[in-house]
């Protein structure tokens, strides 16, 4: 027995103990997700078994957790519940007296379509259902997108480049507001693909991927804070609700 | 989606109604106070309903109702009771009420016939307001109406978002056809595009994986179906290279057109017997229990190069830095806004935002999409335009230009 | 290797290591440090314009959070909350967020008895704040209270008619009231300065969470008159209310941790420009 | 077949949506809503698509006796405890002891550190990246430490750093921001559009 094998199983060890004493100490739940969260944790140093474990676990039951969860709330409400509403009555009794709705077997009909896929002859025919999909939200998207992207952004920078305030000319605002005006126009040469970037349009060009760098570096060094938060909460579930260290 | 739409219609028209019953409220109220200031003894009057409006650009089955009634009552009057029926000796049902002082009520009826508040479009509706007053005393009005409701045809409010895609789809299909003419189209090099190839061979050399991760979005985000493009050519160069890679998904609809896309591009480089449904494979629709698997995969496999293009929300981060870790060359791309700062960040190559959607163009140089693209270009040049244009104008003073920009929901 | 090509290639878990610690650490000894926190005028233009206001004067406030954010956004209501009682600035309390309305209502109390015992007020339903509840579709609830708030208010979140609450008499509309503070988590801050701003007027100011913050600075100065974004705004107002609570509280692992980030980003640039020179004079 | 059909149900069921946009009418509404509802119960469809080939995976690396293969195991088994307990009639709320303590002990745990992570990697992102190593990168850098340095006390400096953290925020923030977002509006009308039209077809393979 080798050096390494023997301290993976003396960590093994200490795990076990630890997990027994803590269930004794502070019960069985808290004890789970302690040491699930400590799991975690572990891959900052490397990939290692407990790590291993607790993804493997995440992974299996977080995607039945959605199929359950798909199931209950949108396949027995919106599906059977519409298609023939006594079906269902025993788990939803609240949908009993609903008249049923034949246009439902359409996405029934759809559904098992893509399901076909998994059959190698008939597979293509899953395509229909995917094009149902795509079809309905790339029409969505198109207004959407022209709406509140395009015409609601070019609107909102459509102001006026001097300012004034109470005491008279504000040079401040004035600055800042050219600055908008022209960093939102060279944030757009730079976006353009068709044109080489040379000359006044390349300058435009690099001055909008500047204005882009410092938007990158605020919006970075902001969400520090965000994330800060995040672990101080797990701090406070691993010392305060597990450890009862800190209250 | 719909939840919005509704709730800007919805937005309008209370809108509408609250500048008239201000209006109205406030010529009132100036009258008034002069007339009589002593609380009144007499009963109160009855309140008199004065019209009924049909609220535009909607689909019916909204009425505005309004009345008048002597404001120096507006004290004693503790509410409104509004009631509605098809016929003026039918049944009135209540609505809802108003409180003093305020002399207008939207009725927003149900579509449903069998909801007990249905209220059919292009047919007579009678209305009845009950002023109650502090003293518990209830004066109805004379019934009022026939009003009616009405759907339209058109939103008027959408005009420049319908005047946005006709021009757009001018665009568009003008530059299609002049590329398919065979006119040759410029495009700038973008240095995450280049570097695609440059990272398969990479891998191909180092005998190592390709991991590509399409991001949480659904198969209808636009970013999402952005990546199955630039999937579709990575994989063809991949089989081509004979190089393995690994597609972990996130919605399983998104790994089945990923699927077909792969095995497309397998069979188009010739390799139909290399592919198998296990290269790109479902992990699992939970955000991090999915950021989890990859981070798994990462470390174990140890992919020489990652794609990340797709949607991405806060996992961004943590992919990209696991990535670094194994010393991978990686190469992102999303439409999130506030996730881009992160790829920047920690990622050898990123696309940012609209550069993600011209990458299909880019890699098939294919003349559509290439049109695609200039139309692209046309709409950035018009909303400089459009900018500019609305700085002056507003310099001068001239605000009707920003007016018609705006879009009425 | 030299040593600053050590400091250019440091593993980062170092990094991990150290931050672990010095989080860890200062969250434990949270109350031993003392941060000074650096006041910002988005958040000082909250606190003065609160300040300023007369006894007696009324202002609304908008907590369109559910208990998800409750952990980033309650100090910074509670914070809040707190000077008004403690100045008489009475407050009328509307929440835009579907489980929000059980959380505002327990925080009015709890916040309201706190202020009893630490200013010796006798803050009181009705007189010193109400809360008048939850509607749906936001938009359209900023709107209407634009015009009068009973049109979707007639009684408040505990049923009484909203002219039997001494303190919404006489209160119409916007008009009637000095401002708006909306404490939000969501959308409902756009609805507010689209909305609420932008057709009434009326002085508006936002809190809202860290990672929404930066995307609400653009309208500073235009559309609102002050921010409070996550942790450190909230800190910023306890601190200036003199106050210090669960967001001073969080700052000492804030600060050491931002600390611990801007040295390590030193150390690489220092590594970093030294070993390019060192090279340089190398060759 | 293959091909015409789904292209031209694409093509209409696009088109409508466009319509509906436009026509405040009840007609399209009453489709509208069945549209958005066929396509979530759709979606669910798939999931079952995903589990398959969640097992297939996990069941073929179990019988390979692939590297790591043993912890295949630990998925399945987390996998079916969650969809036994989540299936058994009768708990049809989802109200199911089992299932609601794996959720909260067990799922939500490991979440909330997963995404705690980021504390940890945006530190080390930061070291690694902000780097002068060139004018632009330098820009970076600069912003990220106002922004961050914002934090620290640092006397009457402070102030300084904390106006000009507000600037940055208020002014280049904004009009980057902008200019991305317009961008990306263009260019997702222009991807919408190019699959309206069946000019972007990569979605539907190519057999």
């Amino acid at each position: 027995m080798n050096a390494g094998k023997l301290l993976s199983y003396i960590i093994l060890a200490i795990v076990v103990i630890a997990f027994v004493v803590s269930i004794a100490l502070k019960g069985f739940l808290v004890t789970v997700g302690a040491f699930l969260t400590l799991f975690i944790f572990s891959f900052l140093y490397k990939d290692n078994p407990y790590y291993k474990f607790a993804e493997h676990l995440f992974v299996g039951a977080s995607a039945a957790y959605w199929m359950s969860m798909g199931f209950w709330k949108t396949m027995v409400p919106n599906l059977f519940g519409k298609l023939y509403p006594p079906m269902v009555a025993w788990a939803v009794p609240a949908l009993k007296n609903n008249p049923a709705q034949p246009l439902m077997l359409i996405p029934l009909v759809l559904g098992i379509l893509l399901l076909m896929r998994l059959s190698s002859k008939a597979g293509w025919i899953s395509r229909w259902a995917l094009a149902f999909i795509v079809g309905t939200t790339a029409g969505l998207n198109l207004v959407r997108y022209l709406r509140s992207d395009f015409i609601q952004q070019i609107n909102n920078t459509v102001f006026s480049l001097y300012v004034t305030n109470a005491s008279g000319f504000d040079l401040g605002a004035t600055i800042s507001n050219v600055i908008i005006f022209g960093g939102v126009i060279c944030g757009l040469i730079y976006f353009f693909f068709s044109k080489e970037h040379k000359g006044a349009f390349g300058a435009g060009a690099r001055t909008g991927i500047i204005v882009l760098m410092i938007t990158f570096g605020a919006s970075f060094g902001y969400t520090v804070m965000a994330r800060i938060s995040l672990l101080v909460g797990r701090m406070q579930f691993l010392f305060g609700d597990w450890l009862g260290m800190i209250r | 989606m719909k939840d919005r739409l509704k709730l800007v219609v919805f937005l309008t028209v209370i809108a509408f109604i609250i500048q008239a019953t201000v209006a109205f409220a406030q010529s009132e109220g100036e009258t008034a106070d002069s007339v009589i200031s002593e609380q009144p003894v007499t009963p109160p009057p009855k309140p008199v309903i004065v019209s009924g409006e049909d609220i535009p650009n909607d689909n019916g089955h909204k009425l505005k109702l309004n009345w008048e009634y002597p404001a120096e009552w507006n004290d004693s009057i503790v509410r409104f009771e509004i009631y509605r029926a098809d016929s003026p000796d039918g049944d009135f049902r209540r609505l809802g009420e108003a409180a003093g002082g305020i002399f207008s009520y939207l009725d927003i009826g149900s579509k449903k016939k069998d909801d007990p508040n249905y209220m059919p479009n292009d047919q007579n509706l009678y209305y009845r307001v009950d002023a109650v007053s502090k003293s518990g005393v209830t004066v109805q009005s004379e019934i009022g109406g026939p009003f009616q409701t009405s759907g339209q045809w058109f939103h008027k409010g959408k005009v420049p978002v319908l005047i946005g895609v006709v021009l757009f789809a001018i665009f568009t299909i003008y530059f299609i056809r002049s590329a398919r003419k065979g006119k040759d189209l410029y495009i700038r090099p973008l240095a995450g595009i280049e570097a695609v190839d440059e990272a398969i061979g990479r891998a191909t050399e180092m005998g190592k994986p390709i991991l590509y991760v399409l991001g949480i979005g659904g198969a209808s985000d636009i970013a999402t179906i952005a990546s199955f493009t630039i999937l579709g050519r990575v994989a063809k160069k991949v089989a081509e290279y004979q190089t393995a890679l690994t597609v972990p998904c996130y919605d399983p609809i998104v790994m089945s057109v990923a699927q077909d896309v792969v095995r497309s591009a397998y069979l188009e480089a010739g390799r139909p017997d290399q592919y198998s449904d296990d290269l790109v494979f479902f992990v699992t629709n939970a955000q991090f229990a999915y950021v989890a698997g990859i981070n798994g995969i990462m470390v174990r496999d140890l992919p020489a190069t990652n794609f990340y293009l797709g949607y991405f929300a806060a996992e961004s981060l943590i992919l990209a830095e696991t990535g670094n870790s194994i010393g991978a060359i990686q190469i992102a791309g999303t439409d999130q806004i506030t996730q881009i700062p992160f790829f920047v960040v920690a990622c050898d190559y990123t696309l940012i935002g609209e550069e993600l959607y011209a990458a299909s163009a880019y890699l098939g140089r294919d003349p559509l999409l290439l049109g695609a693209l200039k139309a692209e270009d046309w709409g950035k040049a018009i909303a400089m335009v459009l900018i500019i244009v609305g700085v002056l104008a507003t310099a001068f003073g001239w605000d009707a230009f920003r007016e018609f920009l705006r879009v009425n929901l | 290797m030299n040593i600053f090509e050590k400091m250019v290639g440091l593993d980062r878990r170092w990094v991990f290591l150290f931050l672990f610690v010095v989080v860890t650490g200062a969250y434990f000894f949270r109350n031993s440090f003392s941060v000074n926190v650096t006041t910002t005028r988005e958040v000082r233009s909250i606190y003065d314009f609160v300040e300023n206001l007369d006894p007696g004067s009324k202002i609304l406030i908008s907590f369109d959070y559910d208990p998800s954010s409750l952990a980033e956004l309650h100090p910074m209501s509670r914070a809040i909350l707190m000077q008004c009682f403690r100045k008489g600035v009475r407050v009328i309390g509307v929440t835009l967020s579907q489980y929000g309305a059980g959380m505002v209502e327990e925080a009015f109390r709890k916040f309201g008895s706190e202020a009893d015992s630490l200013y010796n007020t006798h803050v009181e339903y009705g007189k010193d704040y109400c809360f008048i509840g939850y509607r749906p579709y936001p938009g359209f609830v900023i709107l209407g209270m634009g015009e009068n708030f009973r049109i979707f208010f007639p009684r408040d979140y505990y049923d009484t008619p909203l002219d039997d609450l001494p303190i919404m008499q006489g209160v119409r509309n916007y008009d009637d009231i000095e401002g708006v503070i909306a404490i939000t988590s969501g959308t409902t801050a756009d609805m507010w300065v689209i909305y609420g701003n932008a057709r009434y007027n009326m002085p508006l100011a936002l809190g809202v969470t860290g990672v929404m913050a930066t995307d609400y600075y653009p309208y500073l100065g235009n559309a609102i008159f002050g921010l409070i974004g996550g942790w450190k705004g909230a800190a910023e107002y306890e601190k200036l209310i003199g106050e210090k609570d669960a967001a001073t509280a969080g700052m000492p692992a804030q600060v050491a941790a931002h600390l611990t980030i801007v040295l390590f980003i030193l150390i690489g640039n220092i590594g970093f420009l030294l070993s390019r020179r060192s090279k340089k004079t190398g060759n | 077949m293959k091909r015409r059909v789904p292209l031209a149900m694409v093509f209409i069921v696009s088109l409508f949506m466009v319509i509906q946009y436009f026509v405040p009418l009840d007609s399209l509404a009453w489709m509208y809503q069945y549209l958005l509802d066929w396509t979530i119960i759709i979606g669910v469809f798939a999931l079952l698509l995903g589990i398959w080939s969640l097992w297939h995976v996990s069941y073929g690396k179990i019988k390979q006796r692939a590297e790591n293969w043993q912890y295949s195991i630990v998925t399945l088994a987390g996998l079916f405890i969650m969809i036994i307990s989540g299936f058994i009639p009768g708990w049809g709320n989802l109200n199911n002891y089992v299932y609601e303590h794996l959720f909260y002990y067990v799922l939500v745990p490991i979440q909330a550190t997963m995404f705690s992570l980021l504390a940890f990697f945006i530190s080390s992102a930061a070291f690694r990246a902000f780097r002068a190593r060139s004018i632009l990168a330098s820009l970076l850098l600069f912003a990220g430490l106002v922004i961050m340095l914002r934090f620290v006390p640092m006397g009457p400096v402070s102030t300084v750093v904390a106006d000009l953290a507000g600037w940055i925020l208020r002014v280049p923030n904004m009009a980057a921001k902008r200019a991305i977002i317009i961008g990306i509006g263009l260019g997702a009308m222009a991807t919408a559009f190019k699959i309206m039209f069946g000019i972007e077809r990569s979605y539907l393979g190519r057999d």
